[in-house]
Formats: C-alpha cells, structure tokens, sequence
C-alpha cells in the first residue's frame, strides 16, 4: 500500500475523531441558550473531563475492534487450513 | 480498493467510539470512565460489531437474490 | 464517463447504505443498556427483519427518486422543443 | 463536474432512504413494509424531492441577488 | 493554491451547505406524518421563511468566523514579534 | 495538506451554521432573524469555536503524553 495515502488517511481519522470529539462535548457541556459570548469556568472544566473520557473510550473501542478483527481473521485461517487439509 | 476499506475501517471506528460515548457516558463530574461506563462502552462496541456481521450477511443474501432474480429474467426474455 | 469512477461510485454508495442501516437496525433494534456482550435472540431476529424492511424502502424510494427524474426531464426537454418551435 | 453530480445524486438516494425509514417505520414485527408504511416512504420521498426542488429555486434567487449587489457595489466603488 | 482544486471545493462547500438547508427546512417545515403526495401551502411557506434565515444564519456566523480567524493570526503575529525581539 | 485544511474549515462553517441554526431558530413565521436569535446564532458560533480550541489543546498535550510513553517504553525495552 502506498505509504502517503496511508499517512493522509490517518491524519484525515484524526481530524474526524477530533471533530466528532469537539462536536459531542459542545453538545454535553454548553448550554444551548448561548446568552454569553464566553463560556462559563463550569462548561471548560466539563469538557475537559469530557475530552478525557472521550479519548479513554476510543482506547477502550480501539481493544475490542483489535479482538473482533483478530477472530475474523482467525476464523478465516482455520476455514482456509481446513480447506487445504480437504484437498491435500 | 484496498484503500477504500482502510478508509471503511478507520471510519467504522470512529463511528462506534462516537455511538457508544454518547450512549453511556452521560455524567461529566469525573475525569475517567467508572466501572459501568467502561463495561458499557466495550458491549455497545462488540454488540454493534456482531450486529453489523449479521447485517452483513442478510444483506449479501439478498443482493445474491437479486441478481438470481435478475439472470432469471434475462434467461426467460431469450 | 469514466467507467471504473462509475463503479468506485457506485460500490461507495453500497457501502454507505450498508453502514447506515447498520447503525438505524441497532439503533432500533439492540437495547441501549448494553449489559451482554452478546445480542439478545429477539435482538437479532428484529435487525433482520429491520433490513428487509429497510431493503424494501430502499426499492420504493429508487422508483420514486426514477419517476421525478423522468419528470423533470420531460418538462426540459419540452422547455428546449419550445424554444426550438419560437426559434425556428 | 459530472462526477461530482453522480456522487451528489447517490448520496441524495441514501439520505432519502434513511430519512424517510427512520420517519415511517417504527415497527419490526413484520418483515415487509405494510400499507401505510409504504405510503408514508413514497409520499417522504416525494415531499423531500419537491421541497428540495423549491428550496433550490429559493438558494439561486439568493445566490443572482448576492451577485447583482456586488455588482452594483463594484460599479458604485469606480 | 490550485485554483482547480479551490474551485471544485467551494462548490463542494456550496452543495453540503444546500444539502444540509435542503434536509432541516424539510424537518422543520414538513408534516412527519406524509399523508399527502404534495407539500400544503403552509409547509411551502414555512420552507421559504426557513431557507431565508438559514442564509441570514450562514452569514453571521461568516462574520464571526472571520472575527475569530483574524483574533488568531493576530495573536500568532504578535508571538513571532515577541519572539523575534527577544532573538535579535 | 494545505487542502486538507482548506476543506476542513470549509467543513466547519457549515457544520456550525447548521448547529447553531438548529439550537436557535424555533419559529418560521418571519422570514428575517429576530433580535434574540441573531445573539444567540453569534453567541453559539464564538462558543463553539472556543471550545474547539480549547478540546484541541487538551488533544494535543494527549497525544505529546502518549507518544511519550510510548518512547519511555521503547527505551526501557532496550
């Protein structure tokens, strides 16, 4: 596989992740009344700990996809063993 | 194509951390994931992971009947 | 047109529609407590059915996104035999 | 351009799909679409289509009266 | 820049902004419950009140945006400033 | 790269006209914003990009601390 559309591909995860990310803690922390300019000191510290538990989930994700994808592949191997074992 | 999966999975993943953050964390009074939050977070991700297989093979079964629907028209109208 | 665009087009369009009703079949039919790692019976036999019906939808909706597209042109092609009438 | 027209017009095929699925079908009991489920995805999709054709029609008198004001404000600047 | 590459992503810009104008005129505005083939009057009305102020909306929020840019590269202009006092 | 950037802010605008539209705009019975709406569609846009920058900074000192470890491990396994 081509080494540049990998980098840009996973810089392009990145971005979205990080969207997605400021996206969803804007919609748990801020009041959607917006009568200030700024935001309140309690909105800031709620996203902070909203970025934490955000990206301690995508880690969390991360181990299970690894698993799922480590079984499917497993999966395949054995189909493919028994396969071989059929026709040898 | 071989990019394009890579493109599907990255997406997929995002996808599941995105589904599953916002259904079950729902308090923001601490920093890190408490015990249920976190089993929460890893069944949503397998369970939507099965689903999505399953989903997978119904919708394989039905584009293979079609296109039998398809080649089955096609031999009748010769 | 570019026949392999076409194709890679079209295969996207697959893929999206395959991700979308993925994610509205769990959203309809896994419960959101998420306490099993495993899908319920009554889980899994609701997302096939949520997928015909989605299948189904889907057919309805192409004969009707096909219908406007005809309808629309005709009224250009009648427009342009106008034109073509006042200009002639 | 005719690519991006292509890409446009399937992607409006999905978002109707899944527009008027989640709008029209709240029931899993059954593995066909009845009557008024049925009804209620063709009369979604003809709606979104004629609206979006309306609210195209609205964005290009915008869009022509934007232009003819930058015109002008161009014009009135010489 | 390529102006190409500029050109065909403003349009791009253009059609998501019409698209996204397209779908939450039509949640707002249309009846959920599509008993009728054709949109009433008062859906038709609604639609050209909504796309009026979402344009209004885009533009505003252009405003900000811009005001928000400007803040930035000024602030990053005064660091390189500070920066190159302390060097030189 | 520098494409990229150009598309993502151009992704921004939009995802904030249509987030702030959404949270502010309630009724259709004029076709010009009211007062109120205008401050909150202006308020929801400043806000919006001031918690962008401040979840890209925690973002950032995330991802230094990670490839951190990751080189403390890197060296310890020497």
């Amino acid at each position: 596989p081509d080494p540049l559309f990998a980098a840009t591909t996973e810089m392009e995860m990145y971005t979205h992740l990080f969207n997605k990310m400021a996206s969803t803690c804007f919609e748990k922390c801020a009041s959607r009344k917006h009568k200030e300019e700024d935001l309140a000191l309690g909105e800031m510290s709620c996203s902070d700990r909203c970025v934490s538990k955000y990206l301690e989930a995508q880690e969390k994700v991360g181990v299970v996809l690894q698993k799922a994808n480590e079984a499917q592949m497993k999966q395949q191997q054995n189909f493919a063993d028994m396969q071989n074992a059929l026709g040898g | 194509l071989e990019q394009m999966q890579m493109k599907d999975s990255l997406s997929m993943y995002n996808n599941l951390v995105e589904r599953c953050f916002q259904t079950c964390i729902t308090s923001f009074r601490s920093k890190s994931l408490d015990k249920h939050e976190t089993s929460c977070v890893e069944h949503c991700a397998a369970r939507y992971i099965k689903m999505t297989q399953r989903v997978g093979l119904r919708f394989a079964e039905h584009q293979a009947l079609q296109q039998k629907r398809a080649a089955d028209a096609a031999g009748a109208g010769r």
